[in-house]
């Protein structure tokens, strides 16, 4: 009986969990329940993930009503596994979570972190699990207002003003949304993806239409960080907790891409967002532009957290890169990245999250000689860069090798060569903290220990995840290649 | 045992005799048996490899990474030569390296070890790779394994070296290889190695140069120019590095790669017919003749070597694209001459630092009489790589110019020629100064005073090996046979 | 009637550029709370406005009314406005935060202390 | 209009002030628009619960605001103009205003308007969509108001028993007219709340806007009494728990209709027969949905008021 609810238990049980959460007093209580939570979501993604494999899309009406007159939630292979990869990347970051936080945020906050962290991830999953535009937009709220709050949790108080400012983006970003499915309504009188799918065709030339799309694209660019509209990330996550940047690097940008590749492709079909809106030939040069000027950037960070966000927003450019080539490769690129990158920057700010647990910070000065402190963080850093690089074996091979057959697909050379040229950027950046961390000098490791095995433990599991799924992609490049398919053969 | 177990045994050998060197670190003369023990056994397995009669073809899959691509094992001629090459001098290079570090109380000498183990494992993944994909694993591998390696002094010059070898390596590995192999996968569908290549009727003719040159940068550790440049800045590294660098495993993992991809990717007959390799040609010939210029106008003894190295992997890059079954030959064969004889050179260059801390060619007039052993042997080993008889090396070239004339490429045999004279210009003055002229400064002092026996002997022995090769290469010649597709 | 037919959308178009240009130009944080405001309720008189059915009545059920307007997006709306507000209360508490850590609520004076001090 | 005078005000104050009276006329258009629910909690909000917060931000902040760049002007004219341009152009292939045969009149809510008295069995037509049809959008909705209350309590309040310091205020208790007034108005106000809270499957109401309401009259109570009064009748950590409680009834609903063969939060199943069953479970959400908001309300208030300086 359980199985048949597994679409909205994937969703219910952490939002249950979350006011349960605030009102338990013992910080060790706050945080077994989010962890235990979080990892019966985890179980329970898998489980539909594997139901998907076997048996094809899952619908589930809410509250019993069809849609369109009710909401419903559609799980298919493209969503199955976004759902998987919040829902993993929230779990093994709780397992780091506990130290860190303790560490990072004033006690008497913690249950109110916990709280915020589980109303997160249910923001992000029923965004990533429902079939409802409408719906969208509200588990879209739930879990940006609990990202500003976790953002803001950091007694920094750079934080606050990162927070603020993301605010006030984030809401612009979501007004506009608002707008989008606004005007798609008024063409269409649904709000169901599917259905709207289905009765845009007749209207699809209306200047309206055109009008939505544009409100919608630029709406998720704004959550997705796509440059030029990134400005709220770098400071975002480099003034965040440890965790929370974790997590929010693994999720929150991921499951944005996810809506832009739902409207784009469910909703408005790859025939209306390319044909007529060109919107390939938009993204492409800014995806390419956002790619080597956010890494460039990156470069100059004097923060290692720093230069880690500006590389995500590099990093998002790939997946922009991936929908604009247009082809079921590029798509299914776009949708291993997903994948790959959340676990290879979730690996990184913990691996960057032991450091602070130490030092306290994450400026490359005072980061000097630290590998001989702390090999075993500084190793998962390394092994985390190699996998950020493409270095084959781990799993950002897999990503830029999709995205450069997909540019050889299309016969263009020069973007497999900026996809390369790109990686060796990415070899510049990750070395800068590499060598201050190997080679440069330290006089001692007195005062500084390696990161506890709480933290170390999970940073290494997600590390493993890195190596796993680069050596063994079948799963991936599987569920990713299908996911492809599906969104493309959505075509009207 | 079936031969792929032996090329999986060979793969984790090293691997666990790392793992037993990080964990006797404490105990130096523990750590160092298990690297000679280690060293032994690998070399055993290798040579168990080469001992039998027949090969199995059929590769053994370790893993499936993406479907059609995986990484896997084959044993194959060119393969086994390079492996029992790197292995054997394994041993040697690990004898002189407890000497050369021990003599000059290097620090960190477990991770020194740990990463040379390392090395030798991504070594033998090269030399047994299947397909480009598995041999591409491996070549990142092993630029990462000796990357330690060459910045082990930790002062800012070896900061810089090890910026400039990871960079260049790793930039034309993944900005050019990565494309190549990417291309060809989405042509071909495959990226097995395969007599007589996958490519042939899948790529347009007119693009073949194009593809042919990114593998050719793409290998960046072949130091192609103007890529070469990883090569000198490596000069950092303790002695026994550059040996590696330079005889046992990097340059020559990269040469062996180039003729890995003539040969069964490309396909000679291919290249031969499109006439594809003719761009790369003049720029191996000119790499090969403008190395040795400046080998000529280095003072520094390692840096004349590392130049010398650049132009004698030329010759391998140079004889792949003739494109003849000769050619190949000649340069399948300089990967084993010239790594016996390379390795002697920077044995002797080790052994005068370790003896007199000089690394100065002006420096070392007169060292000959105290270090009688060390400059007979870096005598020998010159010739050799010269091309003269009775050596080894003097196979490699005959072969050379052999492909050259089947191919009807007169102005190569003349650049052959040339090179052999320059060869000729900056190694032989070395020791004739270390002979016949008088010590600078001081007095040459009498008696003889050579390097720990360590050092010395392996030296010794590579060079007695130079002249071995000269008399025993037939039965090389006949290993690789099977690869010119005769 | 062409113009009449669109003239509430104008004027939803126009506030809603107020309310944006609010929140770009100024530099003061509760002021930018302000326009998010402006601009989200403008949002929601489109809303509305779409909902409209000439001559027709709050769609609460009666006898004998047939002619209802849209119930829909007043039910969108009622949520839309709870999270309009949700995220005034936080925005505004994360203003009271930043005046209590810099002093000040103007954007160009806590860019300049983050300067000062910054990494 | 309003909205352009709150553009070039640079008194903080007035602008407060402006924006809600903006958001009274803009309720008064929705009532002319038919959207009396929504007037009503637009009402409630945007003039009420938004101008206060923002009054209670301005009064811990500053209240004037430095001049803005020409610089700025310019590049905030031209992003916004280009935006409304295309918005405009986008307006011309819109359906006329008021128009019955739009997709948007023509399509899903017919259903909504023919068979809600059958299907739902109460009158008012939002309130079937609100808390049945869309029931899970308005959980959602809950769930926002919840995440907003634990944010703000995060960032400002200073809930754990034993840390509060002296509250400041005492309010305007010395005021007799007031306190008279006050005590007089608190009980009809809370009476009207229930009556919103109750009367919403009829008339326009409902939980959202009963529990804004019903939290209003706690504020005014403060305001009158002080912070430290009213917070002796609702202590903190009981607000904390109706707050919770609030969401964990709606959300217990969805759960029960599951245990009991339906889905997610299908009130069919709640009772023998369906129309009885959604009458249960839309009380039961909407009193959650009163209870969660009338909490949440509270809490704000508490935190806004409470808060003196760094507590980081």
């Amino acid at each position: 009986m359980i199985s048949e609810h597994l679409p909205v238990l994937q969703v219910v049980v952490p939002l249950l969990a979350g006011p349960v959460c605030l009102l338990l007093r013992r910080p060790s209580a706050n945080w077994a329940l989010a962890a235990s939570v979080s990892w019966i979501t985890l179980a329970i993604a898998v489980a539909l993930l594997v139901e998907v494999r076997r048996a094809g899309p899952i619908i589930y009406q809410l509250g019993g009503w069809a849609a369109p007159w009710g909401i419903e939630y559609r799980i298919d292979h493209v969503n199955a596994f976004v759902l998987l990869i919040v829902s993993g990347v929230s779990a093994v970051v709780l397992l780091f979570a506990r130290a860190s936080v303790q560490r990072e945020i004033n006690n008497r906050r913690i249950n109110i972190f916990y709280t915020g962290w589980l109303l997160c991830l249910t923001g992000l999953l029923g965004m990533t699990a429902t079939g409802d535009a409408f719906n969208v937009f509200v588990f879209l709220e739930i879990s940006s207002l609990a990202t500003y709050l976790l953002i803001s949790l950091h007694p920094d108080r750079r934080a606050l003003s990162a927070a603020f400012h993301y605010l006030v983006l984030g809401t612009i970003g979501a007004t506009f949304i608002l707008i989008g499915i606004a005007l798609l309504y008024m063409m269409t009188g649904t709000l169901n993806i599917v259905d709207l799918a289905a009765h845009l065709p007749p209207v699809a030339q209306t200047r309206t239409v055109a009008v939505a799309f544009s409100f919608l694209v630029i709406g998720i660019g704004i959550k997705a960080a796509a440059f030029p509209l990134h400005m709220w990330l770098p400071n975002a996550y480099a003034y965040a907790p440890s965790a929370v940047t974790a997590l929010l690097a693994g999720t929150a940008t991921k499951v944005a891409v996810y809506l832009l590749l739902r409207f784009l492709f469910s909703l408005f079909g790859p025939g209306l967002s390319f044909e007529q809106y060109l919107l390939d030939k938009i993204l492409l040069p800014l995806a390419a532009v956002g790619i080597i000027s956010m890494s460039v950037a990156a470069i100059y960070q004097t923060t290692a957290k720093k230069l880690l966000a500006y590389s995500s927003v590099a990093q998002i450019g790939y997946m922009l890169l991936g929908i604009s080539l247009a082809s079921v490769t590029g798509l299914t690129a776009t949708v291993l990245h997903l994948f790959n990158h959340a676990l290879i920057k979730s690996a990184l700010f913990m691996a960057m999250g032991c450091v602070v647990y130490r030092i306290g910070t994450t400026q490359l000065a005072s980061m000097a000689g630290l590998a001989r402190c702390m090999p075993w963080t500084m190793a998962a850093f390394v092994a985390g860069g190699l996998s950020l690089i493409g270095v084959p074996l781990t799993v950002g091979f897999i990503s830029k090798w999709y995205l450069i057959l997909a540019a050889l697909e299309r016969g263009w050379m020069w973007l497999a060569a900026l996809v390369v040229i790109t990686s060796l950027l990415a070899v510049a950046y990750v070395w800068r903290v590499v060598e201050v961390a190997y080679f440069r000098h330290r006089e001692s490791c007195a005062e500084v220990a390696e990161a506890p095995l709480s933290l170390l433990v999970p940073t290494w599991l997600m590390i493993a995840a890195n190596y796993y799924f680069g050596v063994d992609a079948s799963l991936t490049t599987g569920v990713a290649g299908r996911a492809a398919e599906l969104l493309f053969g959505a075509a009207p | 045992m079936t031969a792929g177990a032996i090329m999986q045994l060979a793969l984790f050998t090293p691997l666990a005799g790392a793992v037993a060197i990080a964990v006797c670190g404490r105990r130096p003369n523990l750590r160092e048996t298990a690297t000679l023990v280690t060293a032994v056994l690998l070399f055993g397995l290798v040579a168990a490899l080469v001992l039998r009669e027949e090969l199995t073809r059929e590769p053994v899959v370790l893993v499936e990474t993406l479907p059609g691509l995986s990484l896997a094992l084959a044993a194959e001629p060119l393969g086994l030569l390079f492996a029992l090459v790197a292995s054997g001098l394994w041993i040697l290079t690990s004898v002189y390296s407890i000497g050369y570090m021990r003599g000059n109380n290097e620090s960190n000498q477990t991770r020194f070890y740990v990463c040379f183990a390392v090395s030798i494992a991504a070594t033998m993944g090269v030399a047994f790779a299947a397909n480009m994909f598995t041999l591409f694993v491996f070549y990142e591998a092993l630029t990462l394994a000796t990357y330690p390696l060459v910045t082990h002094k930790g002062n800012e010059e070896a900061r810089q070296g090890g910026r400039t070898y990871l960079g260049l390596l790793l930039s034309t590995s993944i900005g050019f290889l990565l494309v190549a192999l990417i291309w060809t996968w989405s042509a071909a569908g495959t990226l097995d190695f395969t007599a007589g290549g996958i490519l042939r009727g899948k790529i347009d003719d007119s693009l073949l140069p194009w593809l042919l040159a990114l593998y050719f940068f793409g290998i960046g550790k072949a130091a192609l120019m103007p890529f070469h440049r990883w090569l000198p800045a490596a000069m950092v590294a303790p002695t026994p590095v550059s040996a590696l660098l330079h005889a046992v495993a990097v340059v020559k993992a990269g040469v062996f790669t180039i003729l890995k991809v003539t040969i069964y990717i490309f396909g000679i007959d291919l290249l031969r017919e499109t006439d594809a390799t003719s761009a790369m040609m003049w720029i191996a010939a000119f790499s090969l003749l403008a190395a040795s210029l400046i080998a000529l106008r280095k003072n520094n003894l390692k840096a004349r070597l590392a130049y010398s190295t650049v132009s004698q992997l030329a010759y391998v890059t140079l004889g792949a694209t003739l494109a003849t079954a000769m050619g190949v030959m000649g340069g399948a064969l300089q990967i084993a001459m010239h790594a016996m004889g390379k390795i002697t050179l920077f044995f002797c260059a080790g052994a005068i630092y370790v003896a007199t801390h000089k690394t100065e060619i002006n420096d070392m007039d007169g060292l000959g009489r105290t270090m009688p052993f060390t400059y007979a042997a870096f005598f020998i080993a010159a010739l050799s790589i010269i091309g003269l008889p009775p050596l080894g090396g003097s196979w490699s070239k005959w072969y050379l110019m052999l492909g050259a004339a089947d191919a009807g490429q007169q102005v190569m045999i003349a650049v052959l020629m040339v090179s052999s004279l320059l060869n000729i210009a900056y190694l032989i003055p070395i020791p004739v100064r270390g002979f016949f002229f008088a010590g600078s400064g001081e007095p040459a002092s009498p008696g003889v005073r050579e390097a720990p026996l360590a050092c010395v002997v392996p030296l010794c022995l590579t060079a007695a090996g130079s002249v071995l090769l000269f008399f025993y290469a037939d039965p090389i010649y006949q290993l690789l046979l099977p690869i010119t597709g005769q | 009637m062409e113009a009449l037919g669109h003239f509430n959308y104008w004027m939803v178009v126009l506030l809603m550029m107020i309310g944006l240009y609010v929140v770009i130009a100024s530099g003061n944080l509760i002021k930018k709370i302000v326009g998010l405001n402006l601009f989200q309720t403008s949002v929601f008189i489109l809303y509305i406005s779409m909902g409209k059915r000439a001559g027709g009545t709050a769609p609460i059920l009666v006898e004998g009314v047939v002619n209802y307007s849209n119930p829909l997006p007043h039910v969108l709306i009622l949520t839309a406005i709870v999270v309009g507000v949700a995220t005034t209360a936080v925005g505004l508490a994360l203003a009271v935060r930043i005046y209590s850590a810099y002093g000040s609520i103007e954007e160009a004076d806590i860019a300049e202390q983050d300067q000062s001090n910054s990494d | 209009m309003t909205g352009l005078a709150i553009a070039g005000l640079n008194k903080l104050f007035s602008a407060v002030m402006l924006f809600g009276i903006y958001s009274l006329l803009s309720a008064a258009l929705f009532v002319a628009l038919d959207a009396v629910d929504v007037a009503f909690t637009e009402a409630a909000v945007g003039a009420g619960i938004s101008t206060i917060l923002m009054l209670g931000a301005l009064a811990l902040t500053t209240s004037r605001q430095r001049q803005i760049s020409w610089h700025r002007h310019g590049s905030a004219i031209a992003a916004v103009s280009v935006t409304g341009a295309v918005l405009l152009y986008g307006t011309a292939d819109m359906p006329m205003f008021g128009d019955p045969l739009v997709p948007a009149l023509t399509y899903v809510v017919p259903r909504y308007l023919e068979q809600s008295g059958s299907e739902i069995g109460i009158p008012n037509i939002v309130t079937s969509v609100l808390a049945s049809y869309r029931g899970y959008d308005t959980l959602g909705e809950v769930t926002v108001i919840f995440t907003a209350a634990v944010a703000v309590a995060g960032r400002l309040g200073r809930y754990r028993a034993g840390e509060d310091g002296p509250v400041p205020g005492a309010g305007m208790a010395h005021h007799l007219i007031l306190r008279v007034v006050t005590k007089l108005l608190l009980p009809m106000i809370l009476l009207f709340a229930l009556y919103v809270q109750f009367h919403g499957d009829y008339g326009p109401g409902g939980g959202f806007q009963a529990g804004v309401i019903f939290a209003a009259g706690f504020i005014l109570y403060g305001l009158v009494f002080g912070l430290e009064s009213v917070r002796k009748v609702v202590p903190p950590s009981v607000i904390r728990i109706l707050c919770a409680s609030g969401l964990l009834l709606y959300a217990g609903v969805g759960v029960v209709s599951l245990l009991l063969g339906g889905s997610f939060l299908d009130y069919d199943v709640l009772a023998e027969d369906p129309v009885s069953g959604q009458h249960l479970g839309i009380f039961l959400v909407e009193l959650g949905v009163g209870i969660t908001v009338a909490a949440a309300m509270i809490s704000l208030f508490y935190a806004y008021a409470a808060y003196k300086g760094d507590t980081a």
